[in-house]
């Protein structure tokens, strides 16, 4: 059953990396808030994944279209939970 | 797209306003979720969350009120809104029930969150669909 | 329904450990399968003599020990961690497992909550 | 060993009770060097440390009241003690004066701490020979 | 005497920031010398482009704007970490210079701030 | 003129590593609260410090004697601060 992992920290906590390696092949990932920092983050390969776009515009990270990475709004956040019975918050 | 049946939702908050985007992201999560045809069975304050739920706090006029905020979409939705009690009271949020018990000179707990056990987030663990924490930054 | 609560952080410096353990012990008066798994800098919560009075503080020892008869199912250390901290597994107090956190580790659970 | 001759200093709480060891570090703090000969000017709340001046905190009765324990030594030590108004009034800590301006429930400024502005850092800054910040934990 | 108030924190997450900045400010108001430093993920702030409306928060862009307007000797940004965050410094926004950060560099200063 | 720095951040926070970067030669360095936590650190070599030693008790840290490290009270720190007109808290 696939998680969706939901994670709000910097690339440079050091939660971000132990979310990272708890991801499963069939898992989902979206950033929010600080975490979008990581579509810019050189010393933390970052795989397919979402993010927020209100985080990201406040952020002026727009323009830094990453291969792999979708923009979602807060509906589409939602829609992200209805298709995944198990859901972790980092 | 089809999408899913109704799915009930609870909140977790432990994130303060200012100190974190919890009470923001949590808000706007929470108008979404309705918008798309769920149900928000409850908002649970806890540790710094209950920070949220503070009547006294007066920000500069250019700067949005998250407690107001989060009063009138509670009011407006029906919203049932805990703050736990242990998290709340060490904190310095009281409601008149705990002012008076501990003799304290106010009572601060903003309409219409009330105290309430961790019970409240079992409970919640076991009845809702789905069941989200919004966290401090750090 | 099996949870999963994680405590990353270090003991004293904040509450939010405290707060995490409070909800595996309200899970545990409620007959909820709980688990408690320390991870990362959380491995440290399971060093053995602990003395925070000049902290003003209860030692996190002492909540922990009540774990298990409160109802809590196991205590879960991450292994890396307790290389990465100098800990090795005989050392831990609280009878405490080491395991390896693989995605399929956390599978397990059906919720996992961290503050 | 020669002891050098008495210092003033001026310490900056930025972290709350609880939240951070700040607090606890900072008065044991103040305490050494009162005891050490120096003299403490002024304690400033700033950021989420106005939160330690809340005159509602209701700790459990086997935790310490960090809000008491620093009223005390700042009364006994008849040291000035600062919340910055800005960082309070956002966080839901206001004093009688704030209460009646922004026509608020209630006031939870504990004893004896003050407002005032970010000027009386600044002065600190030019006046204390040592300016010490005990921060968030994170 | 010449204060540095360093921000190394990313915006819009927390509150620190700013209030680093109100100290900046505040000096600058009371003719004390100061300078801004914007060290590892702090860089970010000097992004251009920041529209933080749907977050309901002011851009810290337009508060960065004025800092040499009212006072604020220099803005610099931390060398090493504008590579870590892919930013160029002739990106970066309010005429920012880039600096290394050696142990040097902080003894010009006579007081050093971080929240 | 040496710096007295005072760190209060575990040896996993972003900021350790920035303050480990801007010790001179001449200055001193105290780990307090989870900051003593570097006594045990592996990732993070540390240089010659001072540690509270109730912050050190509390975690349980006191056999963990390492060559470089001493351990001071609040009147060792007070101590330190009249010997260091510069201190700088990380």
């Amino acid at each position: 059953m696939p998680t969706l992992h939901i994670i709000n920290k910097a690339p440079d906590h050091p939660r971000f990396p132990a979310c990272l390696r708890a991801l499963a092949e069939d898992d989902t990932l979206v950033l929010i808030e600080n975490a979008v920092m990581a579509l810019v983050f050189e010393s933390l390969p970052l795989p397919p994944c979402y993010a927020l776009r209100a985080d990201v515009n406040a952020r002026a990270l727009s323009e830094s279209s990453v291969t792999g990475v979708k923009m979602i709004g807060y509906a589409g956040l939602v829609v992200l939970t209805e298709t995944h019975q198990r859901v972790m918050n980092w | 797209m089809t999408r899913s049946p109704a799915l009930s939702y609870t909140l977790v908050i432990s994130g303060a306003p200012y100190t974190s985007q919890a009470p923001q992201s949590a808000l706007a999560f929470a108008k979404a979720l309705i918008s798309g045809g769920h149900k928000l069975d409850r908002v649970f304050l806890y540790g710094d969350g209950v920070y949220l739920a503070s009547s006294l706090v007066t920000p500069p006029s250019d700067e949005v009120n998250w407690t107001q905020l989060w009063s009138e979409f509670l009011m407006q939705t029906r919203t049932p809104a805990v703050a736990c009690i242990a998290s709340a009271l060490r904190r310095g949020i009281l409601d008149s029930a705990e002012q008076t018990r501990y003799e304290q000179p106010a009572s601060n707990i903003a309409e219409p969150f009330e105290m309430a056990g961790l019970g409240d987030w079992v409970e919640a663990t076991m009845t809702s669909s789905r069941i989200l924490y919004f966290l401090p930054t750090d | 329904m099996h949870t999963l609560i994680v405590i990353d952080r270090l003991p004293y410096g904040d509450w939010h450990g405290r707060e995490a353990l409070d909800m595996a012990f309200s899970l545990a008066a409620f007959d909820r399968p709980v688990t408690l798994l320390f991870r990362g800098a959380g491995v440290n919560w399971l060093r053995p003599g602990q003395s925070a009075d000049q902290l003003s503080q209860k030692s996190v020892e002492r909540n922990l020990s009540a774990a298990t008869i409160f109802g809590v199912s196991a205590l879960l250390a991450d292994k890396a961690a307790l290389r990465q901290y100098r800990l090795s597994s005989d050392q831990l107090s609280q009878s405490a497992s080491e395991t390896d956190l693989t995605p399929a580790f956390y599978k397990q659970f059906d919720a996992v909550v961290v503050l």
